[in-house]
């Protein structure tokens, strides 16, 4: 059982990545090295008017420096303050949250899709798989976006050698069109066999992540949002509606949960 | 000298009057893992009723300005499931443990109450007769005198340990309730209970809650629940009383003790930082020194008014 | 096209939907030296009462998480005073005036009234029957619904054009309230004064203000004010209703529309600040055209509810 | 009649006076000619937890520039977050506000006392006298503090040319004792004739100048501070009992008031 812990860190590395998005590094922090793609942390926001923390996917660690990546866009007043402090400012981060993702048999082939926002936990997995000794190769790392603005961090992606897609609503960049659609493209050409999808995205492409996943009967696992005042389980502000019915909670019992597993 | 932080309440010492409010801190499990339980004067427990409940449907919670709405509709794993689940684990726990109580009859209070009462453990319950968030539910008996005086009263004969009545502001006059409750026999009362509120999304024109309304929470209402601690205190009932609303910092604990308040309970602020009873008894011990003061009770409704 | 953002209450067409509250605009001639009035839908007097009243004594005023506690104590100039000193400048004012009337009888409610009746440029009377400030005040009123009816209904009397009735959130239901104003005759419900609080200077162990107790304000009530709109508008009050409590950027006016506000007051964010209603104005209508709604009044009331 | 106004200006310069003391400059600041010594500003904390504004004396103009200065010690919550906004953070200043100090005539000795916090508006009015010709040397400039830390921007006093007197409460810098004190054995020493006061500090010191204007019937000012919602007149929460028994704003018919006006 995972035991978070509040600790107060301090903003190493402020990046505008363009397009309103940001990448924060934060460190040294004790528990870097317990993150896993999937978990998450709660960052709070020292002295501002936002009252809550707010939940950032881990992006990357380096657990030798003790540090922590988070990237996140602009969407409403948390992510604008988020954005606003300076490199060597301190915040108090509640963590590590949520349960990770499951990681892959050797023998399994990996699809990622990541829509907008989503990428953050799915570099992170992709890094993770690879550092583990993962072939490259065998991971297919589908990134869309609203447009070209929307594919950040290109360049790591590339150099972990997977096989990289990207496609942009407007055709921007790389393929046009959604990016479920040129998921399914890869299934059918492919073949489903030993395949395993990890998605995380907006509601619309994380519910078609869903349904390929039940089309094609393959297994996987999507990371979802919710709003979460606590993040470790206290409230009941966040659950999400089960296929058998009953609510669980994102902060806990996901924010990653099974193909099949809950309502979207 | 250190100074003395316990308090009694009811013949019953607690090692601080820092307890973690209902809603606020689950059956205790995720907390422990925060911090060791034996930090805190109580635990007090998510509401159980009779039945299991799914609780509403999300989104369950919005933030406002200093605070938050909520309605997550009693959600809770029924009083069987807490007996043969939860209880265990909690009689193993190094605090005191409150199981609030919440149900929509007089029946519901009377059939779940007589279930923890034999749990020798459960060292007190709360009855939660304020909660805004269930329609036909309990807020009928908070806002009416006879009916809270009848709600205790009755569970007064099932459950011989202490009973904590649990007051909501949403009424003209709190003293009344208050009163109702003594007279039913409640050995304390914890004020307050959320406040009433509501918000739109102004881009889907939606409630930001499924059930349209919530309870109001957070630092945004503690000026509104140190009121009700004042005119309660002051009004004659003799009962103590637990101050509930907004606690965020050792300061606010301060303030609430002196209005009249011999214990507190925190909330909305265990979102925020979870380990916020730990900070805010050592704040307390530190201000006790600075103010020397030998034990807390020296604080309580010590307030000097003009 | 440019959104029409006027609207029409009691038959008087406001420019728009922003007024000033009671008490945070004084008598008009500060805020007139920081923005046009010709900007502002009306502004509300500070409450005038038969006889100067010097108010409370200092501090009268206290911060608090996200809104402030006040009791100034309906510090005004009397309704002589007023005559003779305010009305002849508001005259000349390009907007609507509203004066708020205080009394702590009926009487002085009728009477401060029959005097303001002389005053044709005195567009609208907003009747103060909810001033948590007044010991022996408008707070019985505001609380009974048989009060509430008598004090609107004599005012009826000696008062032809539009009155407006200013309600509290301190009841167990306001609803009964607002059917007591709209029997008494008013032409339109204020929705909300202040909720009550109080604080404690910890070092000094006195209340914050020297009244013991105060009004609490701005934005940490706005949850409460939009559930108060929205309970009334769907009680089968047929009155307009003017909304009130924490409005501090044209989000929060869109909010209060929603839930069916047909204009609101800006108050405690005027100190914040003093501009808030020319920033309001702007907003709402870039909000509209986004919307593409061609009148304000396509808002009210148009929450979509679970 | 002034009319105030909003206006967001950047915070050009931002000294660390020590010991808690904080100058800051804003501008460019269209209003900062208007300012007079006694005028304050009403600064918004953009972002933050603290809602209302903070009054803040001017303390020093730059007309040319159209800069302005403040200078404040670290006291609650207020101040400490004022003195984290860092260099080009834009701020909403509203202002110029409050009646400001009237002043004496070309034969009068000008008396000032600054207790602690009481400085900036205090340094403004030397500065000012200075610069429209008055005798430096018919300046005497009373600077009381606790201890050496509370008596900050000593340089700037005495490049005026002014008669500079510190005191401090434990005598760790100038002389020892209450600057009020001090004060009074110049006036024995001088004799009361054509002397003007001008106080800004502390309540006790504000009092104890009150008192040695009463005794020694001279004419003078003080500057007062009071919990200020709005600052511009329309919330009367910022009254003090003037000694005729009702009450006045401190926004508006102040901060400045005539010796024997107000209830201190
Ligand atoms: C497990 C998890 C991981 C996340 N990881 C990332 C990430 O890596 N990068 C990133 O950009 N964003 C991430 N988010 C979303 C992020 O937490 C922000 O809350 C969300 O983007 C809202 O932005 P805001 O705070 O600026 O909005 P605001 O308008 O300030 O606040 C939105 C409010 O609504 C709630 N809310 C509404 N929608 C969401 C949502 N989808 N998620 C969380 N809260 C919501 C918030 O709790 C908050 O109270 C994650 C969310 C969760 C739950
Ligand atoms: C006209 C005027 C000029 C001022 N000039 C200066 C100056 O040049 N330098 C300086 O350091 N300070 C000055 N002050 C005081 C300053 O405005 C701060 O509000 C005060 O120091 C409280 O600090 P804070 O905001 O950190 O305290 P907090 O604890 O954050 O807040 C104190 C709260 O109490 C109120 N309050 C209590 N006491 C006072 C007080 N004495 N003055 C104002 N508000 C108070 C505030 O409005 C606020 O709501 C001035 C005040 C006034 C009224
Ligand atoms: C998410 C949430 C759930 C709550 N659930 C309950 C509950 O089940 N029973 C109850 O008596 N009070 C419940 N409350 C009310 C709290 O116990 C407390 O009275 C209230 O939140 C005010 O305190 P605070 O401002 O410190 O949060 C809940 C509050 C919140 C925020
Ligand atoms: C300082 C202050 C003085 C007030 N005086 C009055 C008053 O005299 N009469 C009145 O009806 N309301 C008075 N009010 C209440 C406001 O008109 C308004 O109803 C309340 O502040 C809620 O709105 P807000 O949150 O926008 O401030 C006062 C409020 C404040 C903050
Ligand atoms: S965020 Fe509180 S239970 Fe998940
Ligand atoms: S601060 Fe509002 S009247 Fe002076």
């Amino acid at each position: 059982m995972i035991r978070p812990s509040c600790e107060e860190t301090v903003l190493l590395r402020h990046r505008d990545l363009k397009h309103n998005y940001y990448s924060l590094t934060f460190g040294p922090y004790s528990r870097a090295k317990e993150c896993r793609p999937g978990s998450f942390i709660h960052v709070h926001l020292p002295h501002t008017d936002v009252y809550f923390r707010r939940a950032m996917s881990v992006a990357a660690i380096d657990p030798k420096k003790k540090e922590i990546e988070i990237i996140f866009k602009i969407f409403g007043r948390g992510t604008t303050l988020l954005s606003k402090f300076a490199k060597d400012a301190k915040l108090d981060i509640l963590g590590p949250l949520g349960a990770p993702f499951a990681l892959p048999t050797k023998t399994e082939r990996v699809v990622i899709v990541a829509g907008g926002v989503g990428f953050p936990p799915l570099m992170f997995l992709a890094t993770d798989l690879v550092q583990r000794g993962y072939d490259p190769k065998k991971i297919e790392f589908f990134y869309g976006g609203r447009s070209d603005g929307d594919i950040v961090e290109r360049a790591r992606i590339k150099k972990l050698g997977v096989n990289f897609h990207v496609t942009t609503d407007d055709g921007s960049l790389g393929e046009k069109g959604f990016v479920t659609r040129s998921v399914e493209s890869f299934i059918k050409a492919h073949g489903s066999e030993k395949l395993r999808l990890y998605g995380c995205g907006p509601d619309a492409m994380l519910k078609a992540t869903n349904d390929l996943g039940l089309k094609y009967e393959l297994p996987g696992q999507l990371s979802l949002e919710a709003p979460m005042p606590c993040g470790i389980g206290v409230c009941l502000g966040c659950v999400v509606k089960t296929t058998r019915g009953d609510y669980v909670r994102v902060c806990v019992e996901g924010p990653v949960f099974n193909i099949g597993e809950v309502e979207l | 000298m250190t100074p003395d932080i316990r308090v009694t309440i009811a013949g019953t010492e607690f090692v601080n009057p820092i307890w973690t409010a209902s809603g606020c801190c689950g059956y205790g499990e995720e907390l422990a893992n925060v911090f060791p339980l034996s930090k805190l004067g109580a635990l007090v427990t998510k509401s159980i009723t009779q039945k299991p409940r799914m609780g509403h449907r999300p989104p369950r919670t919005a933030e406002t300005a200093s605070g938050m709405l909520n309605a997550i509709g009693l959600a809770n794993v029924g009083i069987d499931a807490f007996i043969s689940d939860k209880i265990p684990w909690l009689e193993q726990q190094p605090t005191k443990i409150i199981v609030n109580v919440a149900g929509s009859s007089i029946q519901e209070y009377v059939n779940v109450s007589a279930r923890l009462a034999d749990s020798p453990r459960v060292d007190m319950i709360e009855l939660n007769i304020s909660c805004p968030n269930v329609d036909k539910g309990g807020i009928e008996f908070g806002v009416d005198p006879v009916m809270t005086e009848k709600c205790v009263s009755e569970v007064r004969r099932v459950f011989k340990r202490p009973i904590i009545a649990k007051l909501g502001p949403n009424v003209t006059d709190i003293t009344q309730i208050a009163k109702a409750a003594e007279a039913g026999g409640a050995d304390a009362l914890a004020i307050m209970n959320s406040a009433f509120g509501t918000s739109v999304n102004i881009d889907t024109w939606r409630p930001r809650l499924t059930n349209n309304r919530g309870g109001l929470t957070g630092p945004a209402i503690k000026p509104m629940a140190l009121l009700m601690v004042d005119v309660v205190y002051r009004s004659g009932v003799k009962l103590p009383i637990i101050g509930i609303g907004g606690i965020a910092t050792w300061q606010d604990v301060v303030e609430f003790m002196l209005f009249g308040a011999t214990a507190v309970q925190v909330g909305t602020q265990l979102f925020v930082e979870p380990d916020a009873p730990v900070k805010i008894a050592a704040g307390l011990k530190a201000y006790m020194k600075t103010k020397k003061l030998a034990t807390v009770a020296d604080l309580v409704g010590k307030v000097q008014r003009w």
